[in-house]
Formats: structure tokens, C-alpha cells, sequence
């Protein structure tokens, strides 16, 4: 496949490795944060750690959609398709994250739910319009990626006059979920988290552009390489964020030049600005409140506004007191510092949102990385079968 | 996050839409949230929506730079036993 | 076997949902604490897919009797490559022949939503027949009922096949041992592919068919080619080959470690893939087998596949290992390591 | 055979209904003229409830291979008496049992509705587990399957059993003979209307349970009683005893007469039937056989299976007739007399 | 059971019948018709015509409430199950009778109409209750028995204020037919059909009483004599019917004291004429229009009479051509008369509505009595076995 | 037609419901269309509703009759070959 295969080179990949060790002064250590889940999961599916030198270091940040998702939130949509009959349409990932009572939107479903996987919000209109009768309610999750979408579908269905369908409206945003990281404590003034640069998402900038991101390396003199999501992306961004801290700058670097401007997808945002506002604050799994990180649908689309249409109210819900996903999510802790990790918490149980999504810095770990905590015994067939 | 994906752009059609081709696999997509593409282009492709469009020079721009960075680089070894 | 499974079922407040028939971990816990708790005998405690059996009246070492059973539940009934007709024998016919026994008879049990056309159950029928046929394997008894609308979904159809295992032949998930190589008798994902092109939501097209294929006439091959060598045999159906790998780590107590670069997915599965955000190593087959063979005849073994029209993209993905883990592991094509799991839940279709 | 049907199926527009899986003609219409159609074959073309098998291993003078396999739909799935996975245990241990073989092991497949609680699988599942050891033939492999909620009903069980037939035992429907005795062996219509007094709009209050039970013990009991002398044994289930001794009457190509008044019915289940407009010669049976025996050795038959506790009420209530037409005729209690016919469609309570 | 087994005693029957045979004259028939399915089922199932002398003739009527339901009230049936979307609740006879398209209520199920088998009208309610939202129509059919349950869940459902319940009312009443067939062309003027007296119905007279019939015995100088429907109820009126021949006598007598007094259940009579009204005309299959002869919902309940509420139209559907079933409930024709009896007709692929209830004249000949028409070869065993 | 059936009123429940007996099974049925009907009492039940009473002295009366026609009667032979 034409720009996948050719930034999936493992040559290449070793060779930017090499000269990443090369460059990394071997008596320091750098930590970089990629904030997008979408990196976590590339770091691990392909092995990216294994090529970097022992003194880089990766700490994942709060960026999956699914683990940042508050228990409330899917309580609320949850309640829609068991107490309020609406089928409830939402993607994939949302199907199996822990929720109060012990459910899950899927543990819902096998007790009556209506609840219907879809690929796209498209897809949720489409079952609206083939069940006049019911109320279909898009369960909205993503970041600024995922919203253009969302905001089309609700233009579409005002237009349309789709009057039995409306958006759960869960989407946030990523400059402010990186504001408030840099401004935690740990971060700002105790220091037990040294993030010496970040790594800036891919699919959001396209997006938002890069423009959105020279405040912080301005503000918080850190340095931001934004990044594909390929694994040669990931380590180029490496090596460029290794340089900038050797050379002590703090600029925003664009290693995604193929698909971000510094503008980005005017259209989209134009789309998501008539439809969607700001909220005024917006509670993240594993961060709490963050003022102005969230988007809610405009007075103008009230009509589409699950929240409204049913008289929703949003009751926040502790996360399970051994979970150290808010912890993991800061950059604070690795998933191995929880107690549960692994024993009581599994994909096939995920306690906490971060082992629901493959993005999760908890489910990429126990999927992809945990033969790493374990000592190895691996006897090829070469060591065996050959005397 | 946000699982995406760059896609050829075969055919356009009404209402916004368009096929994409990836790997041989052809599937409908809204084109709605992007301005002025063209069959030909290489889109990314999110949720069944066209988000953005590749810039092929850019594409090898990145890849020059990373040939670059290998010369650069000395051999390394396998991690994996083979 | 070690208890994988931290947490047991909460019986008292739990229901089934989707993943207890996914083919991952929670299948494989509610067969283990629900229904083989219930069932205990030693047949069963063979976890393997078909149950070698004994007959009062007959000689053992003239040969033993095996036994398969699979319920079928795909939906769409008709896909690109196959519908539940065919699969509902190489369903059954592969389960029988992973033993390494020759499958001889069928029966087959359909559970009819009320209302399905005549002229869909015919043509499912006949296409059935006309696999049982290709097969050499007749369907010799069965049983028909009608369920009210809304109590099905048009055509569930189980079968159950019986074969006679030849005296000498040890097949069973049990016997892999570290050293053993991996045999892979084809590309990985296209069943599953072939049938999520045709769900409604995710509608795409592909000319990508399933896979589905009776393998009994490839395992006879590779077993002829070197007798004693095939240790484990086992088709990735549900779960795909991740799955199917841990469950064989799991029953021998064995780690694994495959090479990514020798695993061969055609370019439109991986495709697929990549657009749905599923990993190709947990889709479905259903005409592909996963051998565990000795190391001094895998080569053998595997030019024997390769001449055979169902294994001519044969390939050795890599090796048992020694893992008191029993983790999957696999290089790479990248040059990384990683662990291949358990399918956890369903593979859903995701955005991130 | 006879071809019954008048009007060959419409399979161009026909959809199921639920008398094609009500036991009567349209479902032996529909295996008929669609299933036999397809997979066509000598142990198909049997007719009986299992087939026999040779495995070529074998020497067949040492005894056959027995197949017979049974989907189990029923709702609800707890009834006085039983459950769908006692019940799925017996029905296919009668088949086996039904050709005179001793069964050996089952195989058990299960389509289970999303939503299922696993309290009542595990309830399921252990009076499966049960019944399997008291008929002392194992589950001994299975598989298990997952079905949205809404495209399922709670569970559905298929199970297949085999068994191993004794040299010289020849049982089959088709080798009923004139002047041939019918023995029953035990009173009829207890399983249906258990079943009926749970349904929620019929509910009436009754000590009747259901008959469920493996028979096998009582099928060797009377075969060892007169060797040779049994020419059919026949599981009245679905359908009823008539629709049973008609299937028999057809295969041999031989009428019936029976004797209502030696056809023992509980009292209870005569008044549920008289409530319901239903008649108890069409309503289910779980663990109760029919047999044709050659005439010189029915008293000894009939004494074998009054010895046995699932034959205490065992009676003899007719005898075969030579008729051209393959009538089942009953002189009535009243003295009159009267044509017994097929189930036709469902039977359903009625008003007039 | 008491009351049941008393009145099936096969000794006392044969002695009923040798009385019969005596008390007959040779050298006349006696036609009786048998207006009631029940005494046709009774006569069928229990083998009455086998205790009869062969001059003793019976005469299957009209009284089966699915055989004289004409297509098109079927039709009906269906499309407010198909097109309308209501979930229609009826008894299990009607379920299988043909209606047009090849259709039937049974196979209308299966081509996805929401139709529901009920034991009782009672039955229907619980399911309009249950299912609020969705439109709940009773399909209600049968004579004077029958009735009186409609007419109380009609009147409950209004106390209740069941909004979503309606009936579709086809219900019959007897007197009506009765004096059609007597004034058929047939049997008045023409002489081809010989009814020498009836057999009044059982179960209609408890509630109707056994005044209503007084008339035709007048009227039409007929017999008739009310018996239940045990099969010694059917052979004593018989008897008493052929001593009323004999005599030159004409009047009504009751068999079934028991259960029928002259005045009937007048409590259910009220109730009746509370809810219904005649209808001025009704199709009958087989008799056609015949005036005054069935039921409809009055004003004062009208919200909860369907044709109404659903504004439905009643069109006609021809039966099939081959099809005796009209001359059959006439008395004209026997079952065997008809050219498609048995071949093309049979209770699987019932084509006219006699063969679908086992009630009707062609079921109850083909299920229990078809032997009848053929040469019987009877080998027992007593005669095989012994020598 | 109308399949109706004679059960012995065990029991009066609320609402104009009651229980019947009929051969060791029990019911609940309506009595609403009935008047004054008591525990002890025959009712006839259709669809799930008395219709009507027995009168027990009538069907003394009615069994009467028949045995006294069968006094008239000669013994008649069985139809059926035994
Ligand atoms: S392992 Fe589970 S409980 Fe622990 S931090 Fe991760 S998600 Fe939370
Ligand atoms: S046999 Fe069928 S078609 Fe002929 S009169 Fe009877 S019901 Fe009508
Ligand atoms: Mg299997
Ligand atoms: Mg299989
Ligand atoms: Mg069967
Ligand atoms: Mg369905
Ligand atoms: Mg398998
Ligand atoms: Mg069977
Ligand atoms: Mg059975
Ligand atoms: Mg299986
Ligand atoms: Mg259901
Ligand atoms: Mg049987």
C-alpha cells in the first residue's frame, strides 16, 4: 500500500536506530511523550522500543479517545439504550469499556441494549431513517479527528429533518489535555516527570494544522515533533526530538509534512465550529475537570443533542480505587506500577479504560510488551534440533 | 488514536462521494470535509470520511530524509535470534 | 492445564455475550469452568477439536474412532468463496482431519428460522451436498427444526463428523515441544475478509473469497511424506492464528516464536486491515491448517504441502520455544518483538 | 418409497413455516423432496432415526457403527420434568438406541442467544452432564457458539451419538411385516403436555412431567428377551405415536390397526387434551418406544419390558396389517373405527 | 372425567344403534343433517357412522365457525398483520385456512406478520398491554358460543381504556344459516338434498337457549333435536329423531338437558347485545351473502372495532373453481364428491376451508374416515400367526 | 364446533376468575359470563370461559334414558375383528 509500506522499513528503521544511539549523549536520558494512542499502539505492534538506546525513553500520554472516556459518560449511554429504549450506535471501541455495575456497553447489549456497532456516524443516520419509530442516539466519541465527521452527520440530519436521531457528544480536544499535563504538578514543579519533548499527533494535526502547538514549545520550552503514525515516522520524531534537546531548542518540528499543514483542514473546522462549542469544562478519565477540553453541539442543533433531547445529567463515577490509569494517562506511573496490571486486569477484564483500547498504554503493554517484565527462555528450534 | 489511512481516489460521485482503492480493495467514502480533491489524489481516509489529502513531494521529501539518515547510520545487528 | 483465567465467571450475575463465542479467552474460560467442568471425562480433557474414541468391539490397534462437532452461525449465510452450506462440512471434515484421522461420515443438525425461503435452504443444501460430495464424506443422518421468528437467524446448521484414526498416528494440540517447527499451510485473513465485505455497515468490495476447503486430502499428504513427524495439527478458524497458536502453546505448555515477514497475508486482507483496524493474525480461515512438526522433517513435511493445490503457499512462520509462559511471540518484519495474545472479546471493527 | 406429496414443494416462493418443523408431513416432505434430494445415499435413503455404518478398518461381522443426531429447540427450556439438556441428551441416545445399538458417546454443539444468563447454562449444562453419566454415554467433544440477541432463543442443543451395533441385530423401520406386533411401552403424551402447562397463554396447573429418558437400557432388555423377534423400535417424539406408527407404515409399506382402548394415556393428560382440543396421539414423547415384534415372541417381549422400569406400562396396542394404502386404522374405544393420519401442519389448541 | 366418559360408553352406543336399526323402517333413508362441527367431529372421530343402519344417512352442515369464514375476512386478517403493522392475535383454527395469494394466516407469520395464536380474547388484551405501543387486533371468529367472550373483552377493554386493542368481528350466528339451507333452492323446491330433521347444536344452545330452533320446526316442519356432543348424545338424537319421522311429529326436543334450557344464558345474551348489533348482510363461504347471519361492533364501542379503526374495505375472493366446499355445507355435495378431494386437497394443502378444521365435513372424512371409500384389506395378526 | 368441556368449579377468585378441576388439572378461568355459580358446581368452559352449568339431575335423567334404551336393545355384535 503506497505511503504505508515504504514508512514501515525495518532496514531503515534500524539504521534511524543506530543513529539515534548515535546522536543520544550516553550520559543523559531523554523522555519524550507520544501523546497520541495512535503511537503507543505503533510503538508496540512493530517493536519500536527495541531499537532505541536504553537511555530513550517512551512515556505514554492521554491520547485514546476510549481511555480518557469518564465511567459516567457511558453510564449515561448505557441508561439511553436500557432505560430509555433508544438504540445506541457508537463505535467499536466503546463496546467493551468498563462502566458502573459492572457493564460494558456490550454487557448492556447481552442484557437487552440495543446497541449497535457502527463504522461510521453515516451508518448510525442511516439506522435512523430505518427505524422512524425509535430514537437513535450516535454515541460520539474522538478527538479533533474524529469530529468533522460527528458535525456532518448532525448538519446532515438538520437538513434532512431526521428527527428521531441525536449525538451523545463526547468529543475533546488535544491542546488542552497537553496544557494540562504540562501544567500537573508532577510536571511543573516537582519534576518526577521529565518530559524533555513530546511527540505531536498525526490525525488530529491534519485536522488542526501544527500552528496549535508552537504555544507550548513556547510557553513550556518543551520541544514537539509532530508525527506520522508509520513506525519510521515514530523514530525519525525520536531522532528529532533527541537533536532539538541537544541543541537546547524548543521549536515545533513537522516530521508529517505528507499530510499537515500549519493551517490544517479549514473545511473540517469550519464545519465543527457551526456545529459544536466549547464546554466550559469537561471531565477526563484520568485527568479530572480540564477547563475548555471539550466540545458540546451548539443551541443551534439542540435538537440533535442527546444530552438535551433526554434531560441528560452527567454524575461523575470514582474509577476503580486499585487503577492507576489518571497516573498512567499523566505520564506519572507505567502500567506495571499497578497493582492489578495483569493479574486482575486483562484485556478480557479491563478494570481500567487504558486496557480497553489497543491504544491504552495498559492493553498495549500486556498485548505487545509484556514479555519484557518476564525473564526469557526462548530455545530456538536452531539451538535444539542442531547439536 | 484515530485510526487513518491514505487511499487512492478512483471515482467520484454524487452527494460527495467517492471510492477509494487501497491495496486493491474499493470502498465508498464521503468526501464532504475536504476542499477540491481530484481522482488521483491519495486521501486519508478516517471513520469512512476523507479527512486530508497527501502531498506526494512532501512523501518524498520524508522519505529522502530518512535514506539520508541510513547513510548516516552504521549497520546495527538483528535484535531477533533468526 | 494451568488456569489462565484470574478472575473465574461470575455465574451467578453473568451472560453470555458476544466474545464467550468469539474464539478468544472468554470462549475458551466458559468452555473450560462451565462445560468442562460439567462434562469432566478424558475425551474431553484432550481439548483437542475432534475426541479420539475407543470401540468396545473393535481392535484398537486396528485403529481408533474420532469425533467432531461444529455448530455454524456465520451471517451472511452467503459470502464471496462459500456460504454455510460448504463450510458446515469443511467445518466438521477439518475437525476430524486435525486428529490425522481419514473423516468418513457426517450428520447434520439445521435449526430453521420460520419464513426462511425454500429456494435459499436448497441452495445451501446443495451446496453442502456438493462439498460433502468433493469431500467423499456423506452427510448419513441429520435432523431438521423450525424456530419462530425473531428465535433465529434463517439457517443455523451443526455438524458432526466421524473418521478412523490409523494405529500409529499422534496427533494432538498436546504434543508440541520446543525445537518443533511451524508449519502454516497458507495466506492468513481471507475467510474473515470475504465475509466482512459483505456485513452492511462495512461494506466494501474485494475480490478476496473465502478460503473454506475440506483439508483432509493435505493432512494425508503430510502425514505420508513423513510418517511420525506431524505433532499437532489445527485449523485457525474463530480466533485466527493468534488464537489457535496460544491454545496449542497453552495445551503443551510451550511459548512460540513466529516470523512476521514469513507469515503470507495477500494484499487485499491486509488492506482490509489496515481500514477496519483489525490485525489479519485474529481473522478467520477456514481452509488453512497450522502444523507443529519435528524440525529434521519440516522440510519434508512442508514439500509436501506445497504440492498439494490446498498448501502450494506453504510456509515455516517459526518455532516452539520453552516458555514457562507459553507466550506467542513474534519478530517483527519491522525488527521488534512482540507478544501475539489471545483474542480478548470480539474483533471489532475500531476507530482508534 | 411412496411419493406422499400431491403437490411437490414450491421451492421458487415456499418459505418455512412452522409446520416444517412440527414432525408431521411437511417436514417429511421437506426432508424429503429437499434434503434426501441433495445429499441422497444409501444410509440416507435408511429412513430411520440413525444410520448405520461400516468403517472400512473394521471387520463389519464384529458389529456396526451407529450415527444419529437430534437439534433440540425447546421453550421453554425448563419443564416439569426436565430441561432442554437432559432432554438433548436423551433424544439422541434414543436414536442411537432406536437401531438397536449400544451408544457410546455424544457430541454436543450450542447456539447460545446473547443474553443467556449463565446461571441457567450452568443448570443446562449439569443436567446434560447428569444424564450423561446415568445413560453412561460421555460428552465427549463439543463447541459452542454465540448468537446476537434477538437471532437466537436462549440455547439451542445439537447433539449426535454414536454406538456400536451387534452382529445380527436388524432393526429399521422398513421391516415391519402383516400380522407384526405393535408394543408401546408406556403411557403417551406426558412430555407434550408438561411442556404445554409452562406455555404463559395455555398455563394450567398439572402433575404430569415429562417422560424424558433414555431408553437404551430398556431397548437391550427386550432385544436380549428374543433375539430376532424385534423388527422395529421407533421413538414416538415429535408428531406423536401416530405420527410415528405412519412413518413406519410408509417405510414398510404395510398398514396398522390399533386398539384405542389398550393405548394407555394418563387421565391427566386426556383432560389437558380435551381442554385444548389436542388429540394424545399427536403430541410428544420423550421416553417412550414403540416396537414391532414378530408375533410368536411378543408376550416375551412385552413381559422384558414390563420388568423394566421404563416399561412398567408397557402394553400391546395393535397389530400390522397388509394394506396397499398404508393406513394406520384404530377401532375406537366407542366401537367405532377410524383412519389415524399424519400430523398435518403444528397441532394447535384449538376452539372448534 | 364426569360428564364426559359417561356419555362415550361404546356398550350403551351399540345398544343405542341396534335400537336404531330396529326402530328404522327398511324400506326408508333418513337424512339428518348435523348443522354442528362438533357432532361431525364426534361422529368422525368416534366411528358413529359404523353403529349406524345404512338407511340412516348423515348430513355434514354448515356449523364449523373456520369453514364458512370466506377469503376475504382472511384477507383481511393478513393485511393488517402485513401492511398495517398490527399484531394480530387469533384462536389456532383459523390459522391455516387459504386465503388469497396463496397465503394463509400461518405462512402470512412467515412472511414476518406479527400473528399471535391465543387460547381466549383475554389472551389478546394481556398482549395489547404488554405491547403498548403497537396496535393489538383480535381476529375474532365463531357462532353464539364464542361470542359472549368477545363481546366481555370489548366491554373490559373499554372499562380499562385498552387503546391500542381492536376486534375484527366475524362472528356468525346459527338460527340464520340454518334457515338459509332450508330455504336453498335444493332443499325446499328442488328435493335434491332430503333432510328428513337436524341435529341442533350443543354448545350455541347452552347460550342461546332452545327456543330460537321452536320456529323451524313450525316453519319448515322439521325435526330438530338439540344433543350434545359426546358421541351417546349424537346417537340418542338420532334415535330420537328417526322415532319423530316415524311418527309424523315436527318438533324441537332437547337431548341435551343438561346443559340447555329453553331460555339459554341470559347473562351472556345481555352482554352480547350490549357490545353487538346485527349485521344486515355477511358472507358466509359456501352460502354467500346471507342476510341478518352475523355480528358487528356497535357504535358505543366503535374505537375498539377494527374495520373502523382501520377504515378497512371487504372485498370478496372467489373460491377456488374445483372447490365443492360451498354445496358441501349446503348438503348438496359429499366430501368425496369433489374432484380434488384428497389428491389436490388434503389437510397439508388444505384448498378450501372444509379441509382445514378438523371440524369440516372434508378434514373429518379425509383424517378419520377416508378408508371408507377404499376395498379394505385387513390381514391380522390372529389371522396370519395361527394357522 | 365449539369445543367446550364440562370442569368441576373448585375455587372463586377475585375479578370473576375461578379454578377448575378437570381430571387432576387445574385452571384458572373466567365466570364473568355466568350467573350465581358456586364451588362444587360443573361449569362448561370455552376459551378460557364458563358458558354454562350442568344440571346434574338432567344428566342423571339423560343417563337414565340410555340405559333404558339399551334394555330394548339386542346384544349387538363388535364391528372390528379383535
Ligand atoms: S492495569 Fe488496569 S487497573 Fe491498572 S492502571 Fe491499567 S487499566 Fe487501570
Ligand atoms: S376437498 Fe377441498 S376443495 Fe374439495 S370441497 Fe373439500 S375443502 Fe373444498
Ligand atoms: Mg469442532
Ligand atoms: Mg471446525
Ligand atoms: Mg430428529
Ligand atoms: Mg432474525
Ligand atoms: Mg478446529
Ligand atoms: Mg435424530
Ligand atoms: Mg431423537
Ligand atoms: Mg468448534
Ligand atoms: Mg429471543
Ligand atoms: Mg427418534
Amino acid at each position: 500500500m503506497k505511503y504505508i509500506d515504504e514508512f514501515r522499513d525495518g532496514d531503515l528503521a534500524r539504521q534511524i536506530g543506530a543513529r539515534i544511539a548515535a546522536e543520544a549523549h550516553p550520559d543523559r536520558s531523554y523522555s519524550f511523550m507520544e501523546f497520541c494512542g495512535g503511537h503507543t499502539h505503533a510503538i508496540s505492534r512493530y517493536g519500536v522500543l527495541e531499537l532505541l538506546p536504553p537511555n530513550v525513553r517512551m512515556i505514554h500520554g492521554p491520547g485514546c479517545p476510549v481511555c480518557v472516556l469518564p465511567i459516567g459518560r457511558i453510564d449515561l449511554a448505557i441508561r439511553l439504550a436500557l432505560e430509555r429504549g433508544a438504540i445506541v450506535c457508537t463505535y467499536g471501541d466503546t463496546m467493551r469499556v468498563p462502566a458502573s455495575d459492572s457493564l460494558s456497553l456490550i454487557k448492556a447489549k447481552a442484557r437487552g441494549g440495543d446497541i449497535r456497532m457502527v463504522y461510521s456516524a453515516a451508518d448510525a443516520m442511516a439506522i435512523a431513517r430505518a427505524n422512524p419509530q425509535r430514537e437513535v442516539v450516535f454515541f460520539a466519541i474522538g478527538f479533533e479527528t474524529t469530529t468533522p465527521p460527528t458535525a456532518l452527520a448532525i448538519r446532515d440530519a438538520a437538513r434532512e429533518g431526521l428527527a428521531n436521531f441525536s449525538v451523545l457528544c463526547c468529543h475533546v480536544l488535544t491542546p488542552s489535555a497537553i496544557t494540562h499535563i504540562l501544567e500537573s504538578p508532577e510536571v511543573r514543579q516537582l519534576g518526577t516527570v521529565p518530559i524533555d519533548g513530546f511527540i505531536g499527533p498525526a490525525h488530529v494535526s491534519i485536522v488542526i494544522g501544527s500552528a496549535p502547538y508552537d504555544h507550548f514549545a513556547e510557553e513550556y520550552r518543551k520541544p514537539v515533533v509532530i508525527a506520522g503514525f508509520e513506525p519510521l515516522d515514530v523514530m525519525q520524531a525520536i531522532l528529532m526530538l533527541v537533536r532539538q534537546v541537544n541543541e537546547g531548542r524548543a521549536h515545533v518540528e513537522n516530521e508529517f509534512t505528507r499530510a499537515v499543514t500549519p493551517e490544517g483542514n479549514l473545511k473540517a473546522q469550519a464545519l465543527v465550529s457551526e456545529v459544536f462549542e466549547l464546554r466550559p469544562s469537561f471531565e477526563w478519565r484520568g485527568l479530572g475537570e480540564v477547563p475548555y477540553s471539550a466540545l458540546k453541539i451548539r443551541e443551534s442543533f439542540a435538537a440533535f443533542d442527546a444530552e438535551r433531547r433526554f434531560d441528560l445529567n452527567y454524575t461523575p463515577v470514582a474509577d476503580n480505587k486499585a487503577c492507576e490509569c489518571g497516573a498512567i494517562l499523566r505520564g506519572v506511573k507505567k502500567p506495571t506500577d499497578c497493582k492489578i496490571f495483569g493479574t486482575v486486569c486483562t484485556p478480557e477484564n479491563p478494570v481500567g479504560s487504558c486496557m480497553v483500547s489497543s491504544e491504552g498504554a495498559c492493553a498495549a503493554h500486556y498485548t505487545y510488551g509484556r514479555f519484557r517484565d518476564i525473564p526469557i527462555v526462548v530455545t530456538t528450534a536452531t539451538e535444539e534440533a542442531t547439536p | 488514536m484515530c485510526l487513518a489511512i491514505p487511499a487512492l481516489l478512483v471515482e467520484l460521485r454524487p452527494n460527495d462521494q467517492a471510492v477509494v482503492n487501497l491495496g486493491g480493495i474499493r470502498k465508498e467514502i464521503s468526501i464532504a470535509l475536504v476542499a477540491d480533491v481530484q481522482v488521483g489524489d491519495y486521501v486519508i481516509v478516517h471513520v469512512g470520511h476523507a479527512i486530508g489529502v497527501i502531498d506526494p513531494e512532501e512523501a518524498e521529501r520524508t522519505l529522502a530524509l530518512f535514506a539520508e539518515m541510513a547513510q548516516l547510520a552504521p549497520n546495527p545487528a538483528p535484535v531477533v535470534p533468526a | 492445564m494451568k488456569k489462565n483465567y484470574i478472575r473465574p465467571l461470575d455465574i451467578k450475575h453473568g451472560r453470555i455475550d458476544m466474545s464467550h463465542g468469539a474464539g478468544g479467552k472468554a470462549a475458551a474460560q466458559l468452555i473450560e469452568e462451565l462445560f468442562l467442568a460439567a462434562f469432566d471425562n478424558e475425551f474431553l480433557r484432550q481439548g483437542d477439536d475432534g475426541a479420539v474414541l475407543t470401540l468396545p468391539a473393535f481392535d484398537p490397534a486396528q485403529g481408533r474412532l474420532v469425533m467432531a462437532t461444529d455448530g455454524h452461525v456465520i451471517s451472511p449465510l452467503f459470502f464471496p468463496g462459500g456460504d454455510i452450506g460448504c463450510l458446515s462440512v469443511h467445518g466438521t471434515v477439518n475437525d476430524v482431519a486435525m486428529s490425522g484421522a481419514k473423516p468418513l461420515y457426517l450428520s447434520a443438525s439445521f435449526i430453521i428460522e420460520e419464513g426462511f425461503p425454500l429456494i435459499e435452504l436448497q441452495r445451501i443444501v446443495k451446496s453442502m451436498a456438493a462439498a460433502s460430495r468433493e469431500a467423499g464424506v456423506p452427510v448419513v443422518t441429520g435432523d431438521t427444526k423450525v424456530v419462530e421468528q425473531g428465535k433465529g437467524d434463517g439457517v443455523f446448521i451443526s455438524t458432526t463428523g466421524v473418521g478412523v484414526l490409523p494405529p500409529g498416528v499422534q496427533i494432538s494440540g498436546r504434543n508440541a515441544r520446543p525445537g518443533d517447527v511451524l508449519l502454516l499451510s497458507g495466506s492468513i485473513g481471507d475467510h474473515g475478509v470475504a465475509v466482512l465485505s459483505q456485513r452492511e455497515s462495512l461494506a466494501f468490495e474485494t475480490t478476496i473469497q473465502s478460503d473454506t476447503a475440506a483439508l483432509h486430502t493435505l493432512v494425508a499428504a503430510m502425514l505420508a511424506a513423513a510418517p511420525g513427524a506431524v505433532r499437532v495439527l489445527r485449523d485457525p478458524t474463530r480466533g485466527g492464528l493468534a488464537t489457535t497458536l496460544n491454545e496449542v502453546a497453552r495445551q503443551s505448555g510451550v511459548g512460540m516464536l513466529l516470523q512476521e515477514a514469513a507469515i503470507p497475508v495477500k494484499p487485499q486482507v491486509d488492506a482490509a486491515c489496515e481500514l477496519l483496524g483489525l490485525d489479519p493474525l485474529y481473522v478467520a480461515n477456514e481452509g488453512k491448517l497450522i502444523a507443529v512438526v519435528a524440525p529434521e522433517f519440516a522440510d519434508a513435511v512442508l514439500d509436501a504441502m506445497r504440492a498439494h493445490p490446498l498448501g502450494f503457499d506453504a510456509a515455516r512462520i517459526g518455532e516452539v520455544t520453552a516458555d514457562p509462559h507459553h507466550f506467542v511471540q513474534m519478530a517483527t518484519r519491522f525488527g521488534g518483538r512482540r507478544v501475539v495474545d489471545w483474542l480478548s472479546g470480539e474483533q471489532l471493527p475500531r476507530i482508534c
